[in-house]
């Protein structure tokens, strides 16, 4: 075990899959030399060469076509999107190529191998478009996988487990917690599953879910609330498609209560289908509505940030509700 | 660091848009079937060259009786590539056998060239269940993996950055091969291509990005969809070879696509290759060009068949001959009729076929999805003729 | 009054919104002298003007990025993506530029003139890239209108109205009803409301939701429902986003039951929204689960499209299962 | 229809990649302040040759001060343009004054040049209630309404094809303005850049594309961006009119300018600028170029200062002294302190602006999603010390 912050928890990841594999490449805008933005491939082109790592040209649809191409091919490529809100460009390729890729071809050919990563989410005074949390735009994508570690520990684990994983599969960190975040980080290569949830604490009177950096705030929320002496169940979805549809219904047929929590805005973010979901397989067991703690239905603001965001307190207020409803 | 190379400097202000560099067309053969003075004796032999021009009398006839299947209310949808197989053959047959081609749709030439069978096409286009695609996709979309041809995309230009990446994991594989990317002078608007070549020239891959300027996207003339002389200045601006061919001249492309093929692999150099070409037919089954151009337009194109002008050239060789020609005519059309014949009866992908594929494993949620549809078509056997007997029986 | 095909009426509204202002603007791929390739745009051009309609190049991003410009300017684009399957190469204008213009300026410069049609939807034997409905992916997005017309005479009052409104709309029509759907279209111009739904008929049993050809599918099973003696409430929620989320929450109120069905895939379609929030406002008045009787969560298939598609026997068997809950 | 204008024809294979067409560079000024030879008086008269000169101090001292607030923690983020002055405002300088500015985020001197006056500058950075982007985006997303300004977008390229539209808005309109579209040329990797300028040169719009080609994106060098001679030979693409010039020089970058706004706005052709300038400082505050280029490469650079070659200039005609230098450093650097002291003590925009503009009108919704967060904020006072004192007292 070793301390790491989550960059070097990711960089450390990523040096393991090269070192293993010389299929695998990094690459996107200011990866190379640089490291890129947020130096998460710090020394990966000094370690491997500037054919496994580079920069590429300023082109989200050509980092992600030529990605696509690349893993056809068989090669495992490793794309950055410097920030997901820069991910739209690749709208296409991802959706309607990368996801369709196996299915359209009845198998004949996958881009099983890619794994894109993109820092997401606020709270670093980034506004608009520094700040997104893109999830649900790709959550209605068949095809894909979507991942969100919320720790150190979890981003090695689960972005080796993407890079192995045979489907092309979306890896969104938090960069808010890149540095914030430090914990023990077991030094040799391994994979945390995808597809899973984790139960990261068992409670019988209200479930709280969430994924990545929400996954601090909901701890903090549920401070206080078990200080007011309500029992709280907490899960980390980790992949959000698809989703770990039997951990969440075992919970709440459990504790009868559920708060979800994202930080995208509320309407048509990935909740609502959680929501919709567990009142199909819960509904006689529910003890109150299923309640959504989420950014607004706005673009994402600066000034007003604190504001904006589904903090502890919110989210505190909503398992207050959920429990007095 | 300067970002250009050292540049003539001037003192007085200079406009250009480059309209004095001209791209000449490169030509080898006339319609008559002889060479072009100058020309250079193609590096064609016998044998390559009666498998070209099968190939393109091969498609000639699918596309004519498919296109009459589509009208018998046989098949959904087809589209034709008549004019251009000189363009698509020529090139494809300028590769390795193991070179990727990723094509738009237009260029089933590539594909029989190559030695997709005619079951194999009929199977595709009648979606059945030996269909390699399984039915999900329109028909033309074809694939073989065993002939190195990725399976057709609809959304255009996606694949021509694909063809970017594919080509430089061949080149870190060092296994000699290289991509063909083919597309339209219309695909070439979208922003993917932009992305394609100018990473291709900036990674040094081994990709041959053919364009088939065929004059229209679907409707839009070319001079609609661009105001430079064609397709081919745009290398200029990622500093990659160019060259522009007579598209109907299967010599000239030939040969353009054998060097191409050349500075691709020995020296990862990318090239961009401009057929100029015609589509002679509608853009597909749903269209109707009398809409938008005049059928003397056309007929100016008819007169430069590519088809011919090798027919010409193979005869002038007496490498061919008109009872030859009758023969594989008839064979051709007995064949792809007999083989549609027995494709169209053909069941059905079985109804797993549409959760499969879409993970290489099918998720519980998806299971969970196909369980509940077979319970239904149970319920209601009538509203499912194509499905209602599989479902048959267990619940 | 005149009967009309769903086209008809289209090209009706485009018609009469060039008419009455010249700063109306209709164009995309083939929509000049071809006037389409569903003829939407039919002599419009002979009628405006190569200026007011004409052909694009073949570049999404550009027909949307232009639109966007022509918008910002003051005039009155009205683009057209030729199909829905096509408009994610635009996503990131659409989403990153199109819905935050004018909040991220402060209500400086909008692009509120803008409307962006595009035929959606399956049952044309299309396939994966040519029967996508792709409103849930964009119903994710503050600061987007999305409009989906169920016949000719609300396409014709929908449109005008979208061209009306001073936000960026999306109008999504449903092309298997471009000829299939015929009615009475009132000759003058008159523009319907976006975000209210309508309720098309009243019942008690249970409340039927949808948009577009759905409606028709809906119908078809609400048909077969009455016959069993569950009475229906059908409504047609026409404006996705900013949905009429009062409209619905009365009628479930009342019946207590809901089933939302649209074609796109299950897990992150607009139904999980309608599904999170109605659950949330009509917690204690629900008698059953609320049901989505959506497409599968896969790509769209070609030759069991039938299969794949929720046509109206699904739709009954969900009124059922929820009736008998 | 023959796609291309009658082209020549050959009939041996040959290949170009247009090496041999090279865009020369104009210049008019050396660096000591003196025209190069051959080189035309430039069509600047005093005034707006110290208005322009004037602004080019102003950002320079706005950027210094700036950077040093980040840096103490007062501001965020900031974005300098040190080096690329002349490059930015002698091209605003060449436009009318409602000519719309299309900006990436490096052009600061385009919107000082119309007249943003410090504070306004300063409220922007602050996000503060005075702001007119109501404090939502990261400093130096300007935009001006009344100085025909759009408001900065963080997402690259997104502007250029949005510039070909605006003009071709202005174009209808007829009211003889035109649009400047300014990029970089790492922004010109993106599709956007391809489909704007395309759709420019079919349309024929008045647009004038000006590309800084500051020899960075972050830390990609131009040479891992492109392996051409720049972005101009990119216009032969779309057969667009493109100068190169001198970025750094004042005189060249205001007469291409002027003369391409005469062809933008008379003739409706659209044209390419690409400004040849080097990005001397990092890339923003969040940046350190130490990790990626060498301070020797800065040091040539910094020799090519375009502030200090147009001083000389101005010195030369004696239409500038030392002591006005030092009058007006001195005076800048105060009114940005005091100015910059006021708006950082002034409130943040209202709780409402959270929703408003989201919409035209507040949407139901969204005045729930407010009324929520008022009784919330209500609950926690002391959570939100920036706005708990707005919604004090009423429930
Ligand atoms: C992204 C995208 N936009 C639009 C379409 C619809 N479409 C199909 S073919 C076509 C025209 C293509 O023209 P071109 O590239 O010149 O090829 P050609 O048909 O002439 O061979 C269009 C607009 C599409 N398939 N994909
Ligand atoms: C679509 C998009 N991708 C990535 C970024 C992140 N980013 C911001 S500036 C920048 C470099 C831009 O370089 P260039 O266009 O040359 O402009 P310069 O900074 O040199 O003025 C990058 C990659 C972004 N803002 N938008
Ligand atoms: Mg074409
Ligand atoms: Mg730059």
């Amino acid at each position: 075990m070793a301390k790491m912050n989550m960059l070097q928890a990711i960089n450390n990841a990523l040096d393991m899959a090269m070192a293993a594999n010389d299929r695998v490449l990094c690459f996107g805008e200011d990866v190379g030399v640089f490291g890129g933005v947020f130096r998460a491939t710090s020394n990966l082109q000094q370690k491997y060469g500037k054919d496994r790592c580079f920069n590429t040209p300023l082109v989200e649809q050509g980092i992600i076509g030529f990605a696509n191409g690349l893993a056809a091919q068989g090669s495992v490529p490793v794309a950055e999107i410097q920030f997901a809100d820069y991910i739209f460009p690749a709208f296409d390729q991802i959706v309607n190529e990368s996801a369709k890729f196996r299915y359209r071809s009845g198998n004949l050919f996958d881009v099983g191998g890619l794994t894109i990563r993109a820092p997401y989410g606020g709270g670093i005074a980034g506004g608009l478009y520094h700040s997104q949390s893109p999830e649900a735009y790709f959550a209605h994508t068949p095809g894909l996988k979507i991942v969100v570690p919320r720790n150190p520990h979890q981003a090695k684990g689960l972005l080796l487990g993407a890079i192995h994983d045979p489907n092309p599969t979306l890896f969104f960190e938090p960069k808010r917690l890149y540095r914030a975040s430090v914990g023990e980080v077991p030094e040799e290569d391994y994979r945390l599953p995808l597809g899973e949830a984790e139960v990261l604490k068992e409670g019988t009177d209200i479930t709280l879910l969430g994924w990545g950096a929400q996954m601090e705030v909901i701890g903090q929320a549920v401070d206080l609330a078990e200080k007011e002496g309500i029992s709280c169940e907490v899960i980390d979805l980790r992949t959000i498609l698809p989703w770990d549809v039997n951990t969440v219904v075992e919970s709440v047929l459990k504790t009868g209560r559920l708060v979800v929590s994202h930080e995208a805005p509320l309407t048509g973010g990935f909740a609502s289908e959680i929501s919709a979901t567990i009142q199909e397989r819960c509904f006689l067991y529910l003890e109150s509505p299923i309640a959504r703690v989420t950014g607004m239905d706005t673009p994402f603001p600066l000034a007003l940030e604190k504001e904006y965001l589904p903090n502890h307190l919110k989210v505190f207020d909503a398992i207050r509700a959920s429990v007095e409803f | 660091m300067s970002t250009t190379t050292k540049a003539e400097v001037v003192h007085t202000p200079t406009f250009t848009d480059g309209a004095e560099f001209r791209i000449p067309t490169f030509q080898v053969l006339k319609q008559d079937g002889t060479l072009h003075e100058g020309a250079q004796a193609p590096a064609l032999d016998k044998d390559q060259a009666l498998r070209i021009y099968r190939t393109m009398i091969f498609t000639r006839v699918l596309d004519e009786r498919m296109l009459a299947a589509q009208r018998q209310g046989r098949l959904s949808f087809y589209m034709q590539c008549i004019g251009e197989e000189a363009a698509i053959i020529g090139s494809a047959a300028a590769l390795d056998e193991d070179d990727m081609i990723m094509a738009q749709y237009r260029e089933q030439g590539a594909l029989a060239y190559r030695g997709f069978t005619t079951d194999e096409f009929m199977n595709q286009l009648f979606g059945n269940e030996m269909d390699y695609g399984k039915g999900r996709q329109m028909p033309v979309h074809y694939g073989s993996a065993k002939l190195h041809y990725m399976t057709i995309s609809s959304p255009l230009a996606t694949q021509i950055p694909q063809a970017t990446g594919y080509a430089y994991g061949q080149k870190l594989a060092g296994d000699g091969k290289c991509t063909i990317v083919y597309f339209g002078e219309g695909a070439a608007s979208e922003g993917d291509f932009h992305a394609a070549l100018n990473m291709a020239a900036v990674h040094r891959v081994p990709v041959i990005f053919l364009c088939r300027n065929n004059g229209y996207a679907i409707s839009t003339p070319s001079v609609e969809q661009f105001a430079a002389d064609g397709v081919a200045p745009r290398a200029f601006g990622y500093k990659m070879d160019v060259i522009r061919v007579d598209g109907n001249d299967v010599l000239a492309v030939h040969e353009a696509t054998r060097l191409a093929r050349r500075m691709a692999v020995e020296e990862n150099r990318p090239v961009l290759i401009e057929a100029m070409t015609y589509r002679l037919a509608a853009h597909s089954s749903s269209d109707d060009p009398s809409g938008y151009r005049s059928k003397d337009e056309e007929a100016v194109w008819r007169e430069k068949d590519p088809i011919l002008r090798m027919r010409h050239w193979l005869q002038g060789r007496e490498w061919w001959s008109d009872d030859e020609e009758k023969e594989i005519q008839e064979r051709l059309r007995r064949e792809v009729l007999e083989t549609m014949k027995k494709a169209e009866k053909r069941p059905p992908p079985p109804l797993e076929s549409l959760v499969t594929d879409v993970y290489d494993q099918v998720t519980p949620e998806l299971s969970r999805q196909l369980d509940n549809l077979k319970s239904h078509i149970r319920r209601y056997p009538d509203a499912y003729p194509k499905t209602a007997g599989q479902v048959r029986g267990g619940e």
